[in-house]
């Protein structure tokens, strides 16, 4: 017969006001397989827990159960107490007799009686309670980081800092991200690549950090510290080991025209390229699309004449490598969303109207904040000066119009960019700063400037700088005599605004980097309806996700700014160095398990599985013969929710803590 | 001298017993089948010398689930209070002999080692009127196991339908007397000659089965068996009962249900292993049993040749297509070495 | 049944909630002292994904008048996806209770987020009163009367 | 028919493709292993059964690779327990028999009179299909047009019947459980005992085990030796399938099963 004791809490005057604990006590004393029942008035504080544990003791007693308040406040701390008496944790349980007894009822006898049903559903579990231990799970103490944007690198630097690997992963040939691209960053006007580019040298010069560039992750296996991920290194048709990056090949390549994507297609580039100076790898890559030998098969071929060290390999192919790695940071950043393209995002599979009436795409002069971005800075095509696109003249009248998507439901976006107010007022001031006799206007619907020193900022544009604010939209923008026609209201003034532009800066939507949802589902990350991926708990766990090992930082959870992106990428990076901190994981037992004698592999588990934890197995002898199919659960993946358990016919399938056995046993003690 | 009686006046007699509080059973049309069940009015009898129910009398002896005693958590302790079994008196009307002649055979069964009181307090509470054949059909094979279409064992009295509406009684025991208040009436012989001819001989097939357990003909011949128990729940001798105990929190009861050798885990053991893990093999146990297990200990085949489970079987399946398919093997191998009488 | 026996009469009901909404939106009714009838048993599952079927015909051999079945809104599981399978198999569920008879007023489908302490309450207040009002779950009851495992005190 | 049948069962018997042929003999199902009695094979207006179930028995496993005699009707059965990886299609041989009704009531709605995927299809479906049986007014609609408490009534003296020898368990093809829940007492979900508290608990599991998967061969019904029409309650679930999903089982090989997946724009008009 078990030994089960019964500790009634009366919480000071929380529970014992409503319900006769004495009574309670006495009650459950007379219940078959308890060997104590007491009640005190504090369970929980010190002299509450050492009660308990002496009990434990002297009553030589193999479960408990604690009736007090929810267990959600205080379970662990039970379980602790026994645990440290010598009862498996696992065997204790709570009855809630507070939150769902005695502060929602008034009636003394009524409140008594269901604290005592309460009490005796736990007493019926407790009874068949399995003792279970902790899960060990080993880790592979390397992390991947997926992203070589400001985050990415932030967080590859603080864990290989930390003393672990780290695989980087990059999508673009180089790493750098959105950041390489900017002018200069608010609130502090300091050059974005004098900032960023130092740390991406370290990241390509750090011995404890692998970098693939032109590179994507093309399969995850595996779980909690122990991933194995394919990845897909793009043929990049230049040997990056031997290559020295002189520059021969670039130079010689007579395929000069190309839009560059690092500029937005302000300025050009050569087939083969570097993506901008400063870039990491320093290295270049052939695009098969305007390559004339990659194209053809035959012909040019300059660029292979030329080099010395013969880096240049036409027949390259892409390559498949895999990596070992215990955990997963996710820093895929953002993209602008695409104006004035109907569902030109992949946003959703429903279509997304573009701002076809600002013009984008029609109009030359009219340009994105990142391609302005490209306008302003000292390295961008114009070398820093702001020029219409049009006919390269200086634009003495410049629009900004924020809000380009955000907080737009009829775009589908009903969220704030967050960096958009910023931006533009920064924007507004560099403009002023490089033409002197210019005048910037914007249209916004609120400045929100929350953020050190931001407010003080956007002041600073607006007094010093004399930029001009409209509170309103903009409602159309035409070609009128060389000039753009900017049509829109002043909100405050209650009039409206036409001003002849030379040139229109759109602050468009941030909206999460195109792929993500297939990373998300090759990781089991949740993602929203835009697809910014989840984070587990938008308070407490905001950067781990509902797969164990995989966290995110920086812009493909929402948007951020850079102080933002760089502060959770070392939260991130903290969490990952916490797993690295032990050499094996320790999760709660309470996970499914498969009887797998009597399994049919009917595998309706597997396909239910929101954590794909189940697999498809088969038992063998000890000699190895073959003997039948089941499913199997992997402990290190499961979460415990149980729906395997509901879909499984048999019953073949159980949950640790929450057992057929248990539950039915609840049940049944309610009579 | 003879007395008969009509379908109308056996209706009377059926009310009156019900209204006396006695239970009233007899074979009832419901849906395409033939059931025996406890009759709520006498007009749902149906007196049919040539249908056969597709169910057994048995169920009123030997219910399919009855309570050995109940349980109730006093606090710590726990009481238990027997089940009385019920004192109602019951009828059971327009039988088959097949059924009725099943009832000695559970007799032996129920009381051979020690009493089953609740078995034998129904028995003796209960009469049974059998209605005699007037036809037979290819399942049937009661000559073949030494019953008939009119075999009197079992059965308290005896109906045989004239074919006018008219039924002669025959009362075979005091009970019968007590129901008819007749001495006897004769057998119409026509019914003999109506009866079904012998379709095996089950000396030579009990010869058989003690020679041959590890026959293959098992696996060929039982093969289609899908493990239901629709055969033994249907047949008036199977008898086989699992004691399980039913309850919760507060108590509850250890109950004795029926339970079909057939069943797959009929015989798993606590320690995971299945003497009989094939479908075969549990097949060739029921046959055993009845042809040579149960005639070695009592004389006489567990088996009255009613032919339910062939006609129950999903699959058409049914100890005769086995019997007859095994004494044909007998048959050949005696011709190849006769045994000495 | 006459008013009487309805305003007498308490209703069993028997609540299969998920641990981490449901659950938690008890407790914040609590939390706030959200008074409602005591008439509730509440068990706590991880998630509506692990509620069986099998769950809600045994809460009625127990003698429930009437079951209550809550976890996480659409897209809030926290598991991911244990409620949208659950809901898919309610769904069919309900269809066979009707089939068979059962009245499916007595089986209550909701989705209580941990916010929702006062739908919480609502939804209790409310089931208590209509099961109140239907009566006990007779046709259930009788059925189960006598029964070894069935619940002696709805077998009187 | 019959003859070409035996020829096929002869030839795939010879070449040594199958070591059995599964089919219907004179009186039930016959498993033919040696060409000389592929005689034994017969098709004729008794062959109800859908073979498909013992595919899933070890005892006819043993005999290695299979050929088996299906009708349109029970083929749907394969496709499913292929969905549920119960069998290896590749290894098995389906002998398809156009069929014009065997006179049962499912014969009449039939909309599978020639197998789909068979590996080889024997005759061809009379044109216009001809079902041999007289159209009987649909017994689900008749049930569902009574009340809850006519239903409820209908059912529980329907099941006072029940007497659990699970044949409808037993020849259904999709229950192939190794032990089924009801064959389990720890916990007890559901009761042994045939009682009607024990006995609903088990027909309400039965027919929603077979949710969104029953193909509707009627097995159930026909076995069922107390003459209780336990396929009404697959129909019903067959039906709200149908309405919700779209969906009919062993109809269509690439279609995802119902349970296992889910969508967020599911029905949950009845969640409060």
């Amino acid at each position: 017969m078990a030994r089960i004791g019964v500790f009634t809490c009366w919480c000071g005057e929380n529970i014992a006001r409503t319900v006769d604990v004495e009574q309670v006590a006495a009650a459950l004393g007379q219940l078959p397989g308890v060997h104590c029942s007491l009640d005190y008035k504090y369970m929980c504080s010190e002299p509450g827990q050492a009660l308990i544990a002496e009990k434990i003791k002297s009553e030589n007693l193999d479960a408990v159960v604690v009736a007090s308040c929810s267990p959600h406040m205080h379970l662990r701390t039970f379980r602790k107490t026994a645990a440290g008496a010598g009862v498996n944790p696992y065997r204790v349980e709570m009855a809630n007799i507070r939150e769902h007894c005695s502060w929602v009822h008034h009636d003394r006898a009524a409140a008594t009686a269901k604290a005592i049903d309460l009490i005796r559903m736990s007493v019926a579990k407790v009874l068949w309670d399995e003792p279970l231990e902790p899960i060990k799970v080993p880790v592979t103490r390397r992390a991947l980081v997926v992203g070589g944007g400001v985050a990415g690198i932030q967080a590859a630097l603080d864990i290989a800092d930390g003393g672990y690997e780290v695989v980087l992963v990059e999508r673009e040939p180089s790493i750098g991200g959105k950041m390489a691209g900017l002018s200069e960053t608010f609130p502090t006007l300091d050059c974005s690549q004098c900032i960023l580019t130092p740390r991406m040298v370290e990241v390509g010069q750090h011995p404890r950090i692998k970098l693939y560039t032109y590179s994507e992750v093309e399969q995850v296996e595996g779980y909690l510290g122990n991933f194995t991920i394919t990845i897909r290194k793009k043929a990049r048709y230049v040997d990056i080991k031997s290559c020295t990056g002189c520059g021969d090949c670039w130079n010689c390549c007579p395929i000069k025209r190309n839009p560059s994507e690092f500029d937005y297609g302000l300025g050009m580039r050569p087939a083969i390229y570097i993506p901008f100076p400063q870039a990491v790898p320093a290295r270049p890559v052939i695009d098969k699309e305007t390559c004339t030998r990659l194209k053809k098969g035959k012909g040019c071929g300059l660029c292979e004449k030329k080099c010395l060290t013969k880096s240049i390999h036409f027949d390259d192919q892409d390559e498949l490598v895999s990596e070992k790695v215990g955990a997963v940071v996710v820093a895929t950043g953002f993209k602008l969303y695409s104006i004035g393209q109907e569902g030109g995002t992949d946003l959703r599979s429903v279509a997304r109207p573009g701002y076809g009436e600002y013009g984008y795409g029609k109009f030359k002069d009219v340009v994105t904040s990142l391609q302005f971005e490209r306008l302003l800075s000292a390295s961008g095509p114009t070398g820093g000066r702001v020029v219409r696109p049009s006919d390269g003249a200086e634009p003495k009248n410049v629009v900004f119009i924020s809000c380009v998507g955000s907080r737009d439901d009829a775009k589908g976006l009903p969220y704030c960019s967050k960096i958009c107010c910023m931006y533009t007022a920064k924007h507004a001031m560099l403009y002023k700063h490089k033409v002197h006799d210019g005048q910037a206007h914007v249209f916004y619907m609120d400045i929100r400037a929350g953020g050190k020193n931001y407010e003080e900022f956007v002041r600073r544009a607006i007094e010093q700088d004399g930029a001009r604010y409209y509170r309103g939209r903009v409602s159309r923008i035409y070609e009128e005599n060389g000039k753009l026609m900017v049509r829109g209201a002043d909100t405050l003034a209650g009039a409206p605004v036409a001003i002849e532009a030379d040139l229109v800066v759109l602050a468009a939507a941030v909206v999460p980097a195109t792929g993500v949802r297939e990373l998300a589902r090759k990781l089991n990350v949740g993602y929203d309806e835009y697809g910014f991926l989840l984070e587990s708990h938008p308070k407490l766990r905001p950067v781990e996700t509902s797969a164990a090992g995989v966290f995110i930082c920086g812009a493909c959870q929402a948007p951020k700014d850079i102080p933002e992106a760089v502060a959770q990428a070392s939260a991130a990076a903290s969490k990952a160095l916490i797993m690295f901190g032990h050499e094996e994981l320790t999760r709660e037992p309470e996970v499914a398990r498969i009887d797998e004698k009597n399994c049919a592999a009917c595998f309706t588990c597997v396909r239910t599985c929101p954590y794909h934890a189940i697999d498809r197995a088969e038992v063998l002898t000890a000699r190895g013969v073959f003997v039948k199919r089941t499913a199997r659960v992997n402990p290190g993946l499961c979460m415990g929710c149980g729906t395997c358990v509901a879909v499984c016919p048999s019953k073949s399938a159980d949950l640790a803590g929450f057992t057929e056995q248990e539950i039915y046993a609840e049940v049944e003690a309610l009579v | 001298m003879s007395t008969a009686i009509s379908v109308a006046a056996l209706g009377e007699l059926i009310a009156g017993w019900i209204g006396q509080g006695k239970l009233v059973a007899a074979p009832v049309q419901v849906g395409d089948r033939l059931l025996y069940q406890a009759l709520s009015s006498a007009a749902a009898a149906v007196f049919d010398a040539r249908r056969r129910p597709a169910n057994s009398i048995k169920e009123f002896l030997f219910p399919r689930h009855e309570q050995i005693f109940r349980y109730r958590l006093e606090g710590k302790e726990i009481a238990l209070s027997d089940v009385v079994p019920e004192e109602r008196e019951q009828i059971v009307i327009a039988a088959k002999p097949c059924d009725a002649a099943a009832l000695p055979i559970l007799d032996r069964v129920f009381n051979w080692d020690c009493e089953d009181s609740f078995y034998t307090a129904r028995r003796a509470r209960t009469t049974v009127v059998t209605l005699a054949c007037a036809a037979h059909d290819d399942a049937c094979f009661c000559t073949s196991v030494g019953s008939g279409p009119a075999d009197e064992s079992g059965s308290d009295a005896m109906l045989f339908d004239r074919g006018d509406g008219q039924f002669e009684v025959k009362a075979i025991t005091e009970k019968g007397r007590a129901l008819f208040g007749v001495s006897s009436a004769e057998a119409d012989d026509g019914t003999l000659k109506r009866a079904p001819q012998t379709k095996f001989d089950p000396a030579r097939v009990a010869r058989y089965l003690e020679a041959n357990f590890e026959s293959p003909l098992w696996k060929d011949l039982t093969l289609a068996c899908l493990g239901c128990g629709a055969c033994a729940y249907t047949c008036p001798t199977c008898h086989c009962f699992d004691i399980v105990d039913e309850g919760n929190a507060a108590g509850g009861a250890r109950v004795k249900n029926w339970d079909s050798c057939q069943f797959p885990f009929f015989t798993l053991h606590a320690s995971g292993h299945n003497p009989r893990s094939a479908q075969p093999q549990r097949q060739r146990q029921r046959l055993f049993h009845k042809f040579s297990i149960y005639p070695a200990k009592f004389g006489s085949t567990l088996c009255t040749g009613c032919g339910n489970c062939e006609r129950n079987c999903p699959v058409g399946l049914g100890v005769l297509k086995v019997l007859q398919a095994i004494d044909g093997e007998a048959r050949r191998l005696d011709e190849k070495e006769p045994v000495q009488a | 049944m006459s008013e009487a026996i309805a305003m007498s009469f308490e209703p069993k009901i028997i609540a299969y909630v998920c641990n981490w909404c449901t659950y938690l939106g008890a407790d914040l009714a609590g939390t706030n002292r959200l008074e409602y009838p005591p008439n509730v048993r509440i068990l706590r599952l991880p998630c509506t994904g692990r509620i069986d079927f099998n769950l809600i015909v045994k809460a009625f051999e127990m003698g429930a008048d009437a079951v209550l079945v809550s976890g996480c809104h659409p897209g809030d599981c926290h598991y991911t996806a244990g409620n949208y399978h659950a809901r898919r198999r309610w769904m069919l569920f309900r269809s066979l209770l009707e089939t068979l008879g059962i009245e499916t007023e007595r089986v209550h489908f909701t989705w209580i987020s941990a916010a929702e302490g006062k739908k919480f309450q609502q939804v209790i207040g409310e089931l208590t009163e209509k099961t109140r009002a239907m009566g006990p779950y007779a046709a259930y009851q009788e059925m189960c009367v006598g029964q070894a495992s069935a619940c002696p005190e709805a077998a009187k | 028919m019959t003859e070409r049948l035996r020829q096929t069962a002869r030839r795939l018997l010879e070449e040594g493709n199958v070591q059995v042929v599964i089919g219907y003999g004179a009186s039930g199902p016959v498993f033919i292993t040696r060409p000389e009695d592929a005689d034994k094979l017969e098709w004729n207006d008794r062959c109800f059964a859908n073979l498909t179930v013992y595919l899933t028995r070890k005892e006819v496993k043993a005999l290695g690779k299979a050929a088996l005699v299906v009708k349109g009707c029970d083929e749907r059965a394969l496709v499913v327990l292929e969905k549920e990886s119960q069998i290896d299609r590749a290894a098995l041989y389906v002998i398809g028999m156009a069929c014009d009704g065997l006179g049962a009531a499912k014969c009449v709605e039939c909309q599978t009179h020639v197998p789909r995927f068979a590996d080889e299809v024997i005759g061809t479906q009379a044109e216009p299909p001809a079902p041999r049986c007289a159209p009987e007014p649909n017994g689900l609609d008749r049930l569902m047009a009574k009340s809850p408490a006519e239903r409820w009534a209908f059912w529980t003296a329907e099941f006072a019947r029940c007497v659990k020898c699970y044949a409808c368990r037993q020849v259904c093809p999709l229950c192939y459980c190794e032990r089924c829940i009801a064959d389990k007492n720890r916990p007890d979900a559901i009761d042994t005992s045939a009682t009607p508290k024990g006995n609903f608990a088990w027909h309400i599991t039965r027919a929603f085990h077979l949710a969104a998967r029953c193909i509707g061969c009627g097995e159930c019904t026909r076995a069922c030796p107390a003459g209780i029409p336990l396929g009404l309650l697959n129909q019903a679930l067959a039906q709200a399938t149908e309405e919700n999903f779209g969906y009919r089982p062993g109809m269509d090989r690439e279609a995802e099963p119902v349970f296992g997946a889910w969508s967020p724009a599911d029905k949950e008009d009845f969640i409060g």
